[in-house]
């Protein structure tokens, strides 16, 4: 395989793995900020600890972890092989998995304390004017809490994009398979191709100051046009 | 499929250009730290062959049943460097004993061969002692050669294969006989029992052509 | 009054060192003011209407039970068909006002909306600003908005705190009407606080005064007003409720002619068609007494009557008329009493000064 | 007027599609009322006051110049001596009441605190949750609060923008006595938005006028309130104020005599010490006119007066009179104005039925 | 050295760069912060973007360019120099600059939105109470900021004790020194002691997972207390 291929593929899988992590991420955090924002258990914060510990582990460790888990003798492999596979480690599956466990805080806890930020007057606001609490959830809570969600969405992204100790070690580095664009630096720079080292970090950096600002920025748009 | 340790990524990339190009087989090759490639083996990574940089692992996975056993072979042998990058530093091995650096920069003894291989070639200078609070560790060689070459260390013992292409600085090649053979083992894992491209590459990899290359990135081959 | 028309509230609780024992039934048909004094627990009897605040108890709107704690029921307040004037306009920051407004319309089946968008809009005075931000609109502006957005919920009970208080009197001048037409025309009942006896007097049917989290007195605004206890708690703000029935118009002094038990009012020209039942307020200090019936005066309204009751109170001394089977209050000094020798049994001539048309 | 003693007002600009110009003097040593309907930029000459909001033009208080385009002065607002009570009580909810209220208390140099905490919140009523938390409220509560947390302030300008709106009556009596007695005593001039006719007659020394962005008039209350062309927009609302001297207590009746140029009014006694300025403030409405001077009524204050001008708006009419050199506005109808001939130069006696005093 | 010695080191320095960065991070964290919520700049955004990128780059690729940044050649070597040193890296101070540039995201933008959430009435209040900017900073707008800031503490924490790819690479990993717990881990797990490292990665999960819950219960009381 040629290296220009390698990169392109690199590249797709690096969008790819880093739009599907972060749209998974919001996916799953909101409802555990949600949840953390509104449940008035006493053991909450216990579980907003928990959710934060991934964070703690070396990436690797935690990646190994992950392995583990998503190998043959975890539940991971158990689910692949009601899809005739032996193991969610190495396929792109197994890099979201990994990948959403180890951002997860980040979105968490940003969206948890936008949904803690406007109180509850607007969602009894809501309820008198008849919408259910799932009603409410999408007309009221997540509009009024999307600085939250950008927040959560530029970290989760940014963060997804960067990472590559967990995916190393969850994905093998496979090319156009699991070898996303960290772990193409990575190798430029341990083997010491500096130049094409810096090319592809800056590529990535204006690529990712794109994203980011263009998150940023459309929602204060957003914020602007839906009022 | 190969698993191929991150510090033989240069010449390995060269020699899988040739062999695809003499076989018409397809190679889809993996770099890694050795630890890590390993540790995915053991969760039946989908990885044919294994280039290793020490020889620990492929014995391990030989003897776990992850590797066809007999299939094993040192494919190369590192040779270590003293380098630095300001031109007229290293001398040779006064350099060493002079001790006027603050920063020495090796790689981990613990999990890089090359790593333990420099601590040895210290103890047999009788310096490691007095250099002991000056040594940075790198996690692998190939951070080893960063702290160096970005002048952060004045001088580390790094591989031979990473200064091969390089010009200027100064060096000294540490002779073999100051520490024990880093030698880095291959072998055929079990998946790739039946892939006859796998068993071809590691034919190939034995293979004057291969040897060559290997040799030019700084490699002792073996006999 | 139990039973399909009625309101009954019964909530007994405590919020932090606050403890609430209200207990109340109201008719399910008019316009039911709370009032008292600040801190009483006003609001925390329509957040608990509301379904907002579980307090423990039973409440019964029209019938339907929306909670009943012994049978451990308790509607949601997504669930309750009500309309929320919040004290605080409340509006929500992320839509424009056309979208605050469109809120809770849009959530009501259609077949059940009762009222449009523009009409509400335009009556409240919010169409100049439907795309603006709310956060741009005057305190007053948002106000008239929030009280929209609940009117176009199509409640079926709309509970309102202090909707007017940060209203000027001609904003206040155009809404009041609109709130009266839709208590006629649209019958949606509705728990109303206000701290302003002028809004109460021409408003309510039913007043519930609460004093420090329980119920004081409750009942029908015309027996309520002239309960010489509470009359006298008013003082100068005590008044009375005439119903009157209307026999005629002058066109020349465009006056209008109110026949009632007592007498005929003449008042300002209204619209109203002749025969139709109108609701006269007089204020106790709009009352005086005189001992002859008196002419060469500028006032119109002038009423034999028979004092009922007398209630000293300082300087001041309310008095109960009987106006020809009416109640009418008058404020006077006690010198003048003194003077006049008022006392219970004693033919006077109550002069009407000003008179208020509720309706 | 101008100089040290005056505020001068001069700001233009635009809010979005709102555009103000706003230009008045007043004096700054009593109450200035803004009065206005919903949304003419009340709220908006009192943020440009405060320096929170920046307009072009210019702000004189006292001499001191707060804004000053054409010299590119503009004072922070923080470096404002003003105690500001905002439309909504916006407390910080993350301090206690008692935080609340020290917030700006400490910030003074204690040479400057003109009030202590304790008397200032227990007039105010907020004493007793002194530790709450600012959520935990009523909405008058918290209204007290802010009111109280401006005041510690120690302000040399006072900024409110309808602080008593969401009080009801009993706290009212009790608060405006003594923002009367802060005015009287501590000589804090107050720029007070104000909805309320009541307020403003009993509190106001000038009153500004605004309509839509601009000024319409300004002037002192006695003149304004007089004054036909905005007597007429009040209709019944209309009133006037009338200085007077305390002469004489009567023990008997508890009524106190108050001598005006046109008579003496008896009131409710006072606790005011004879010779002692005073004002009292009668509503158009409370004022009827007969020919004669009648008697057997318990209509106490009857003045022999002159028509001065009258003013026809439909059935009703506002006659301005001349009581021996004071004016007062009486509400008449169109059909006792004809019965009794009223027309300028007309003599007739006015009966006042109720008096409400000032201060 | 022996093993248990080092051990200790380790986590005596990881407990030391953690909560120093930590600080340091809302030191620095605070001020941007502020900034990208009050400034009315078309190019905040901008500024925020760049506040996020160094996530996107792979830890031990910001390493490099931390090495080179540190290094002799970079103003890291000049500041060092004035120390008397040849360069920041392999030392404390290195490892905190590295750390703090990696997590400053985790800590910027949740604070940015606390400062965002609260609307610009409180500030307007304490202005007409007499207080300054720098008074209403302190007596409102960080208060009012709390969970914002111990979200960005949290995360900036977390991450920091996990991290290693940066540390590991500016550190050299000298025991005692800048030898933390994660490049303790990940050398169990390189040279196959598992049992130890599954060991270490459970006593750090528990101390972290103490330190976190502590700092989010704290915030809960702190806010009914200050109250
Ligand atoms: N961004 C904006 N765009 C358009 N109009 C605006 C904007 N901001 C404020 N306004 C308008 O400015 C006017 C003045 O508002 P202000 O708050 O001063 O009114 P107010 O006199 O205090 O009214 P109220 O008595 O209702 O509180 C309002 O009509 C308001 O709608
Ligand atoms: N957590 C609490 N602890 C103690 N008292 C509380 C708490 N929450 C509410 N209260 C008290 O409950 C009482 C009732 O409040 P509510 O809001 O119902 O009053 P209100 O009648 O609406 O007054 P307002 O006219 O001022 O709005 C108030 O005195 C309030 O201080
Ligand atoms: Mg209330
Ligand atoms: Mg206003």
């Amino acid at each position: 395989m040629d290296d220009g291929a390698e990169l392109w593929a690199a590249v797709r899988l690096t969008v790819e793995l880093a739009v599907v992590t972060t749209l998974v991420l919001l996916v799953i955090g909101t409802p555990i900020a949600w949840w953390l924002a509104r449940s008035r258990a006493a053991w909450k914060e216990a579980v907003a600890a928990v959710v934060a510990l991934p964070l703690v582990l070396p990436p690797t460790v935690l990646g190994f972890y992950a392995l583990i888990l998503l190998g043959p003798d975890g539940p991971g492999g158990w689910v692949a092989g009601l899809f005739g596979g032996r193991s969610l480690a190495f396929t792109f599956e197994g890099l979201v998995i990994g990948s959403v466990l180890y951002s997860l805080p980040f979105v968490v806890q940003p969206i948890r304390n936008a949904f803690e930020s406007f109180g509850p007057r607007p969602l009894e606001v809501a309820a008198t004017l008849r919408a259910g609490p799932r009603d409410a959830f999408w007309s009221v809570a997540v509009p009024l809490a999307r600085p939250g969600f950008v927040t959560g969405a530029v970290l989760g992204f940014a963060h997804t994009v960067g990472e590559f100790g967990v995916v190393l070690m969850i994905g093998g580095g496979i090319p156009g398979e699991t070898k996303v664009l960290s772990v193409a630096i990575y190798d430029y720079v341990e083997t010491l191709q500096w130049t094409k080292a810096h090319m592809l970090a800056g590529g990535m950096l204006v690529f990712a100051f794109a994203v980011i600002l263009g998150m940023l920025v459309l929602e204060k748009r957003l914020a602007r046009r839906l009022r | 499929r190969l698993a191929i340790a991150a510090n033989f990524t240069a010449a390995a990339r060269e020699i899988v250009a040739a062999f695809e190009a003499a076989t018409g087989h397809r190679v889809v090759a993996s770099f890694g730290s050795t630890g890590a490639l390993y540790t995915q083996i053991t969760q039946r990574a989908p990885y044919h062959v294994f280039l290793a940089a020490d020889q620990v692992r492929p014995a391990l996975a030989e003897r776990e049943g992850l590797a066809v056993p007999g299939t094993r072979f040192t494919y190369a042998t590192g040779r270590l460097v003293l380098f630095s990058r300001e031109p007229d530093l290293v001398t040779g091995e006064a350099t060493l004993r002079a001790g006027t650096f603050t920063k020495l920069a090796v790689a981990n003894p613990i999990t890089a061969p090359y790593g333990a291989a420099a601590v040895e070639v210290l103890r047999a200078l009788g310096i490691y002692q007095t250099v002991e609070r000056r040594l940075v560790l790198g996690t692998n060689i190939a951070q080893t050669y960063q702290f160096v070459e970005t002048g952060n260390a004045e001088l580390g013992l790094v591989a031979a294969s990473q200064v091969a292409e390089r010009a200027g600085g100064s060096r000294w090649l540490v002779p073999q006989s100051l520490h024990s053979v880093i030698a880095q083992d291959a072998v055929l894992l079990t998946i790739g029992a039946e892939n006859p491209a796998a068993v071809a590459f590691l034919a190939f990899l034995r293979s004057g052509p291969a040897r060559a290359v290997i040799a030019r990135h700084g490699y002792a081959v073996a006999e | 009054m139990s039973g399909p028309s009625s309101i009954e509230v019964r909530l007994t609780g405590a919020l932090g060192t606050f403890a609430l024992a209200a207990e109340f039934e109201a008719p399910a048909t008019g316009i039911v003011a709370l009032v008292g004094p600040s801190g009483c627990g006003k609001t925390t009897i329509l957040r608990c209407v509301a379904g907002l605040l579980r307090l423990h108890g039973s409440l019964r709107v029209r019938g339907e039970v929306w909670q009943d704690d012994a049978r451990g029921i308790f509607l949601p307040p997504h669930a309750r068909p009500i309309g929320y004037v919040f004290q605080e306009p409340s509006l929500f920051p992320h839509l424009s006002v056309r979208g605050n407004l469109e809120f809770g319309l849009r959530r009501v089946p259609s077949a059940e909306r009762r009222l449009r968008l523009e009409d509400v809009a335009d009556l409240l005075g919010v169409s100049g600003f439907l795309d603006r931000d709310p956060a741009s609109l005057s305190g007053g502006q948002r106000q008239r908005v929030a009280i929209a957005r609940a009117l176009l919920a199509s409640p079926r009970l709309l509970l309102m705190d202090e909707p007017l208080a940060s209203l000027d009197r001609a904003s206040k001048r155009e809404i009041l009407p609109y709130l009266e037409h839709l208590r006629a025309t649209l019958d949606i009942p509705t728990l109303y606080v206000s701290h302003s006896p002028d809004e109460v007097a021409r408003l309510a049917d039913h007043l519930v005064s609460i004093g420090a989290g329980s119920v004081r007195a409750s009942g029908p605004i015309a027996e309520m007003l002239t309960r010489m206890d509470l009359a006298r708690e008013q003082g100068a703000d005590a008044e009375a409720v005439v119903d009157a029935t209307v026999t005629g118009h002058d066109a020349e002094f465009e006056l209008t002619a109110l026949a009632f038990s007592g007498g005929t009012f003449l008042v300002t020209r209204t619209a109203h068609p002749i025969g139709q039942r109108v609701r006269l307020r007089v204020l106790a200090r709009d009352a005086s007494l005189t001992l002859e019936h008196q002419t060469g005066t500028s006032i119109l309204n002038i009423f034999p009557a028979v004092v009922d009751e007398v209630v000293t109170d300082g300087a001041s001394q309310t008095v109960r008329l009987d106006v020809g089977g009416t109640p009418l209050l008058a404020r006077i000094t006690r010198k003048s009493g003194a003077t006049l020798g008022i006392e219970p049994g004693r033919p006077v001539h109550v002069q009407v000064k000003a008179v208020a048309l509720v309706d």
